[in-house]
């Protein structure tokens, strides 16, 4: 039994259920993200966990405690909005202050906390503005300050950063994951922005249509996602995703693609286990790090192969530049070093690092090695 | 703002419009202007014709007669009684009508449940309910609660009738109102009541003012209620007036007519004119969103 | 998000009555509306049964006072009056309180004041503005005469007295009193339109009549709908101003169904025929209204 | 209909005893001008003088109509008045309902049998019982004449229909206004229940207006009545409609128009107006009911507290029909005495020529009850036929046209 866990939780609405079976278990301290697409059903279950939707059926528990039918003031928790949900009557302190004075807490021990608190996250001049007096940074800090004094068990963040501009959001992304690790709270954190999700957690999970596609760490999720979804949803460009052919070719197995100049070319797996399947179709997936110019490949990789390919696009951007070419009929996007000399139109060498490289079977478009 | 695009270059343009805008101050102003007037003339003016005219003698007599010395009654005690009875119907009535609507707005919106829309698309249809209909059925549960001929009674009349609108009002304004801050007031431990208190009411000024005005200006005027469901010794303002103007027999003193007239209407004007600017604000933030 | 749901067959009485707290608050209105409102139409459809005449009475007589109700001209006089009137008003209102709305929402200097003026009729009630209002109109005392005394001798205006136009009288009337508010409510509409849109626009060269027309006033549909639901109530509900102006003539030229109504239940004693009428009424309310709140209210969910 | 009537006198006896204090009168009425209420200001002083508070609850507007919508939801919440300020059939349908109190004590003691005319007795009376106390008698078939114009005209005081048309010829031709009339329903049939007494005579009046006989409400006679209508109408200007009765008289009293038909009540405006009678107005009967008198009758009802008429009830219906009271109002209201015993001393030229044609009228069997005033059928006939005679005075029925409507409005609503 974890410290939050999540046990065959489900949500309808009438006859329409937007969370399907769920279960996840995470430890104290630790830093779940929730990601997925918009409707996916990841603020659904933050809500659930908060308590502010009910449960259909199954059971959420927080510390071994059922918290179904608890309300959302007596479950420890703390909640932080994505449009801040800072009440415009009341200055920062009130606003800070609030939730404390709910639970009956009393006024010295408010101000000694918010002070602290206050302290913690440089706002201590703004707290007899009113919220529409401060920047959205401020506004962000203001909230999560709110949610902070309350010391609960849980914090839950619904999409805290997504009205921030790119900056401040990096900025406050870094602020965060200091605060996580000086504090050591359990954090719940719902986002449609992978990277957040990535540079955040300790734990994900990727949700689509309604179930959770895959639970793991970062680099579980990075390295070996559960299926396409993952795979396409997590990272940044997305994974290249293209049709191929299993192939045997000198006693090794190996996946055939067809390129743009209508060619084939054959590129051998790095493990085996696809040798039973020569014939099968499958859908080969590899991250743009992994397709490199000759000298850009990875050194310690054992299966780095060549495959010459017509150049389609080239996209400098400063650090590498992203070089595209159409395999299978579908972009394939490489990221090769900067300074390599290559243009649209030329055929370039392409080094396909195949440890990196997953495949998928088309149909059920889950993971098969 | 809708202002951005306006040049204030085009001079023949300002000329057209500003006289336009006084051309329908004057459209709008004509029938109080008369009133006044009016009201300021001796009868034998009024009767020698002229309606429009200025007052050759301004005299102020008909508005001291209409307050205190007409006759509305056997008593010649003129409106000044009747001005405290409809206050002290108004005031509740329209405090009553529109707290409930605040919080069946809050319920409709922040606590929705099944049939929440339809119940509400049911209490909308009841603002169109005309009230001559009701007044026998109203007349008989009035009876059966015992407050029949009570300013009670009528409050409770006035409250049951202006839910409706003061309802629509807030319903539409908290609609737009975010749900986050009442899910973080709830998460923050507070209940119902206190997420209303302290969360939507400090936030519903402008609306406020938009549903103050509406029932101030529509109970304060109501005639038939208050002619119907009150006793002699609690007739509204209205009434008075009534029997100031129709009276069967007998000389019509317009002048008095008139200033007891303009009289009636000032605290309803005076709601307009101190209240009217946040009433645009008011609309503005809720009202016709729809 | 309904808490209030939240199952927990564990709770306590204090927690499940927490839960059904909203309910709670919601149900005297839902009382209220449903005997005052509803109780009292299944009331009145009951009485338009029964041979009431001056007080209620279940003496039960069929479809005969619906029968009467329409052999009785004054009714059809009244219900295409509501229709000319109805439509008129409501047509009259919003294109004047849009137009003052537009003028007013052009920088103007003392749009506070003007707005004020523009406002203020809604807050009289027929009983006051209805002797001035029987003046203006009345050709012996009224604008005719006043028109005719600046020297313009065949100048005209006796709609009142005239059983074809005096129904236009009434909307003249009415329409001073409600445009105002709906310049209001078009004015909120208007300062709720973003701006930046405003300045696309514009950039896009559009003129003025254009921006509004193509731009503007398609936006304002929200206010449009509030203004609907706020004038076909005032129109149906129409009784004080009948009464003040025209008391329903000349003749029965002027006739409402809601003076319709109040004279054939109170003045004529016909409580029967009376209740028919409102039976009509409230249903062709209802084939107007219901469809309107339907549609605006299934479209929010 | 029975039971609501019982739980209705159950619901008032109930609140009855609670609200008001049993030495108190609450008096529902709609004589809220200054003369009016000077009037009842009498009677009130009366009781005060007794003992008993006056509890005012005036409700203006249509000539009584409004107050009666107050009464019966006043009645229908189980709190009526004490006493009520009433017309005609009003107070026959109330009686039916069982609600008014029983005064033939009273009447008994003070003899009102003997002292108030028979045709205003059937207004008074339900069941052989007094149930209301009457105050006065309008009479409604006068005409008001400025004098200074007929003598400028050399116009005699017509005596028939053919007189008065040509007198009204001569007006018109004169350049003023012949008649004055107001275009209100009420007063529409006031002018047609004169021009109807004078057309057919009194048991035409009777059986058309009274007895509801369709075969005389469709006679030629009706027809010609209305034609009649159509000859007044063509000598009214054309800005009478929707006119206030009393600026009709005005025009008459300045001097503009020479005639108006009104009930008595129109004489209050001349006298404020400063003119005598006879020297600067005339009033006479409308030409052709000379012998006939059109009455409408204000009086009060008390409502049933139980199975005795309460004492406050009591001594109020005592007090209005005192002969003091009877003489005191009347002179100030314009209208005459309900007793024909009341000296005529206070009254002027024209209150003493009606007290003496009421007698007269009474004795003679020539008194009728007005149908304009709701003193010859019930309220839903009496609007029903305003309907049609307002409609064909405006032109939008023939006559043909309107002696059907007559018939079809009366079948509607008997």
């Amino acid at each position: 039994m974890g410290f939050l866990d999540i046990k065959q939780a489900t949500k309808s609405y009438g006859a329409v259920q937007v969370l399907h079976e769920t279960d996840i278990s995470i430890e104290e301290g630790e830093f779940l993200v929730l990601v997925g697409p918009s409707g996916c059903g990841k603020s659904t279950l933050l809500n659930m966990i908060a308590g502010l939707e009910n449960i259909t059926s199954g059971e959420i528990a927080i510390r071994g405690k059922s918290m179904n039918g608890v309300k959302p003031a007596d479950r420890n928790i703390a909640m932080v909005f994505q449009s801040y949900a800072l009440y415009p009557n009341m200055t920062v302190s009130g606003n800070i202050s609030f939730g404390m004075e709910m639970h009956g807490i009393e006024k010295s021990e408010r101000e000694k906390r918010i002070s602290q608190v206050s302290d913690l996250l440089q706002i201590k001049h703004l707290l007899d503005r009113k919220p529409g007096q401060l920047s959205g940074g401020q506004r962000q800090r203001v909230a999560m300050g709110r949610a902070l004094v309350r010391e609960p068990d849980v914090f839950l963040f619904d999409e805290p950063l997504s009205n921030l501009d790119a900056k401040l959001r990096v900025d406050m992304r870094t602020e965060i994951k200091k605060l996580h690790q000086k504090l050591g709270t359990t954090i719940v954190y719902v986002t449609h922005d992978q990277i957040e999700a990535l540079t955040l957690s300790t734990r994900i999970a990727v949700m689509f249509g309604g179930y959770v596609q895959q639970l793991g760490t970062p680099k579980e999720i990075y390295d070996n996602p559960a299926n396409m979804f993952v795979a396409g949803f997590m990272g940044s460009p997305s994974m290249n995703l293209f049709p191929a052919k299993v192939v045997s070719e000198n006693g090794q197995s190996a996946a055939e693609v067809s390129l743009a100049n209508g060619t084939k070319a054959s590129i051998p797996f790095a493990t085996e286990e696809l040798a039973s399947d020569v014939g099968r179709d499958i859908i080969l997936g590899i991250r743009p790090e992994a397709i490199t110019d000759r000298d850009g490949a990875d050194r310690n990789s054992q299966a780095v192969h060549i495959v010459e390919a017509p150049v389609e696009v080239t996209e400098p951007a400063g650090s590498d530049t992203f070089v595209v070419s159409q395999i299978g009929g579908k972009d394939v996007t490489g990221r090769f070093r900067a300074d390599v000399a290559v243009n649209a139109g030329d055929t370039f060498p392409f080094a396909f690092n195949m440890e990196k490289a997953v495949a998928f079977d088309p149909q059920s478009e889950n993971r098969i090695a | 703002m809708a202002t951005t695009h306006a040049k204030s270059g085009n001079s023949i343009g300002r000329i057209v419009l500003y006289t336009l805008l006084v051309f329908f101050c004057i459209y709008y102003l004509l029938p109080l202007y008369v009133m006044l007037v009016n009201s300021l003339k001796p009868l034998s003016e009024i009767t020698a014709g002229g309606m429009m005219a200025l007052p050759q003698e301004w005299t102020i007599a008909p508005w001291l007669s209409a307050w205190s010395s007409a006759q509305v009654g056997v008593e010649a005690t003129g409106l000044r009684p009747y001005f405290l009875n409809s206050i002290i119907m108004v005031v509740p009535a329209v405090a009553l009508s529109t707290i409930v609507g605040a919080l069946n707005g809050y319920v409709l919106t922040k606590w929705p449940f099944r049939g929440a829309t339809i119940l509400f698309g049911l209490l909308l249809f009841g603002c169109f309910i005309p009230f001559q209909m009701v007044l026998i059925p109203m007349a008989r549960m009035l009876g059966l609660m015992g407050l029949a001929g009570s300013v009670p009674g009528l409050i409770f009349v006035h409250f049951v009738y202006g839910i409706g609108f003061s309802t629509l009002y807030f319903r539409n304004y908290y609609a737009a109102f975010p749900t986050e801050l009442v899910r973080a007031a709830q998460i923050d431990g507070a209940g119902f009541f206190r997420i209303f208190w302290r969360i939507l009411l400090p936030s519903s000024g402008p609306i406020a003012v938009v549903c103050i005005i509406w029932q101030f200006t529509n109970i304060w005027n109501d005639f038939l209620f208050g002619a119907s469901f009150s006793d002699f010794d609690s007739q509204p303002m209205t009434v008075a007036l009534n029997n100031l103007v129709q009276s069967s027999t007998g000389v019509k003193e317009y002048n008095v007519h008139f200033a007891g007239a303009i009289m009636a209407a000032l605290p309803t004007l005076l709601v307009y004119i101190v209240a009217g600017r946040y009433f645009v604000r008011g609309l503005m933030a809720g009202s016709v969103k729809g | 998000m309904s808490i209030s749901e939240t199952a927990n067959p564990q709770g306590s009485v204090v927690d499940r009555l927490r839960d059904a707290l909203p309910k709670i608050v919601l149900s005297p209105t839902v009382a209220i509306v449903a005997i005052f409102v509803y109780g009292f139409i299944l009331f009145t459809l009951y009485l338009s049964f029964t041979d009431s005449r001056i007080l209620p009475s279940f003496g039960w007589v069929g479809w005969q006072n619906y029968e009467n109700l329409f052999r009785i001209r004054a009714w059809d006089t009244a219900v295409s009056n509501l229709v000319i009137f109805g439509l008129l008003y409501i047509i009259i209102c919003c294109a004047l309180g849009l137009l003052l709305a537009i003028l007013l929402d052009q920088r103007i200097r003392a749009e506070g004041f003007i707005r004020t003026i523009y406002l203020y009729p809604m807050a009289l009630s027929f009983i006051v503005t209805g002797v001035a209002w029987k003046w203006f109109l009345d050709p012996g005392i009224g604008i005719e005469a006043v028109v005719q005394g600046w020297g313009w001798t065949s100048f005209e205006f006796d709609w009142i007295k005239n059983r074809e136009m005096a129904i236009y009288t009434i909307v003249i009337a009415a329409v001073w009193q409600t445009s105002g508010f709906v310049m209001a409510m078009f004015l909120a509409g208007l300062r709720g339109i973003d701006s930046e849109m405003m300045k696309a626009a514009q950039i896009d060269g559009a003129s003025t009549f254009a921006l509004y027309r193509r731009i503007v006033i398609p936006q304002l549909r929200p206010a449009f709908m509030s203004a609907f639901v706020v004038l076909a109530h005032m129109a149906i509900k129409s009784y004080d101003l009948v009464i003040a102006l025209t008391g329903g003539g000349p003749g029965t030229a002027t006739e409402l169904p809601a003076t319709f109504m109040y004279s054939y239940t109170f003045t004529r004693n016909q409580m029967g025929i009376g209740a028919a009428s409102a039976v009509i009424m409230l249903m062709t309310i209802a084939a107007i209204i219901v469809p309107y709140l339907w549609s605006e209210l299934r479209e929010k969910k | 209909m029975r039971k609501l009537t019982m739980m209705t006198a159950a619901a008032a006896l109930l609140a009855a005893s609670a609200s008001v204090k049993a030495e108190d009168v609450e008096v529902l009425h709609w004589w809220t001008s200054g003369g009016e209420a000077a009037a009842l200001n009498v009677l009130k002083q009366d009781l005060e003088g007794q003992g008993i508070g006056w509890q005012d609850m005036p409700v203006a507007g249509g000539g009584g109509s409004q107050a009666m919508t107050v009464l019966r939801a006043r009645v229908t919440s189980g709190n009526p008045p004490t006493a009520v300020q009433m017309l005609g059939f009003d107070i026959l349908d109330w009686a039916k309902e069982g609600a008014l109190a029983d005064l033939n004590i009273q009447a008994g003691l003070e003899g009102w049998d003997d002292v108030v005319p028979a045709a205003l007795q059937e207004f008074a009376k339900h069941d052989g019982k007094w149930v209301s106390a009457p105050v006065n008698v309008h009479s409604t078939n006068w005409v008001w004449a400025n004098k200074a114009v007929l003598d400028e005209l050399g116009i005699a005081v017509p005596t028939n229909w053919d007189e008065f048309v040509a007198a009204l010829e001569k007006v018109k031709a004169s350049g003023k206004t012949a008649i004055a009339h107001g275009g209100q329903p009420w007063q529409d049939a006031t002018v047609f229940d004169a021009v109807a007494m004078s057309t057919g005579g009194p048991d035409f009046y009777k059986k058309a207006f009274i007895d509801l006989d369709e075969e005389t409400l469709g006679s030629d006679t009706m027809k010609e009545t209305f034609d009649r209508m159509a000859v007044i109408r063509s000598y009214v200007d054309d800005n009478f409609s929707g006119r206030d009765w009393n600026l009709a008289t005005a025009m008459v009293i300045n001097g503009d128009a020479a005639f108006q038909m009104m009930g008595d009540w129109a004489k209050g405006e001349f006298l404020n107006a400063g003119k005598q009678p006879d020297a600067d107005f005339l009033c006479f009967r409308f030409p052709g009911t000379q012998d006939q008198v059109t009455f409408n009758a204000d009086q009060f009802a008390m409502f049933a507290q139980g199975s005795e008429v309460g004492k406050e009830q009591a001594a109020l219906a005592t007090a209005i029909l005192s002969p003091s009271f009877q003489s005191a109002f009347n002179v100030v209201k314009g209208s005459v005495p309900a007793r024909t015993d009341v000296s005529d001393e206070a009254f002027d030229a024209c209150g003493k020529k009606g007290m003496a044609d009421l007698k007269k009228a009474a004795d003679s069997g020539n008194l009728y009850g007005s149908m304009a005033h709701g003193h010859a059928n019930p309220a839903a006939i009496k609007n029903a036929m305003y309907d049609v005679i307002t409609a064909h005075f405006n032109g939008e029925y023939d006559s043909e046209t309107a002696i059907e409507e007559l018939v079809t409005a009366v079948q509607i609503n008997k």
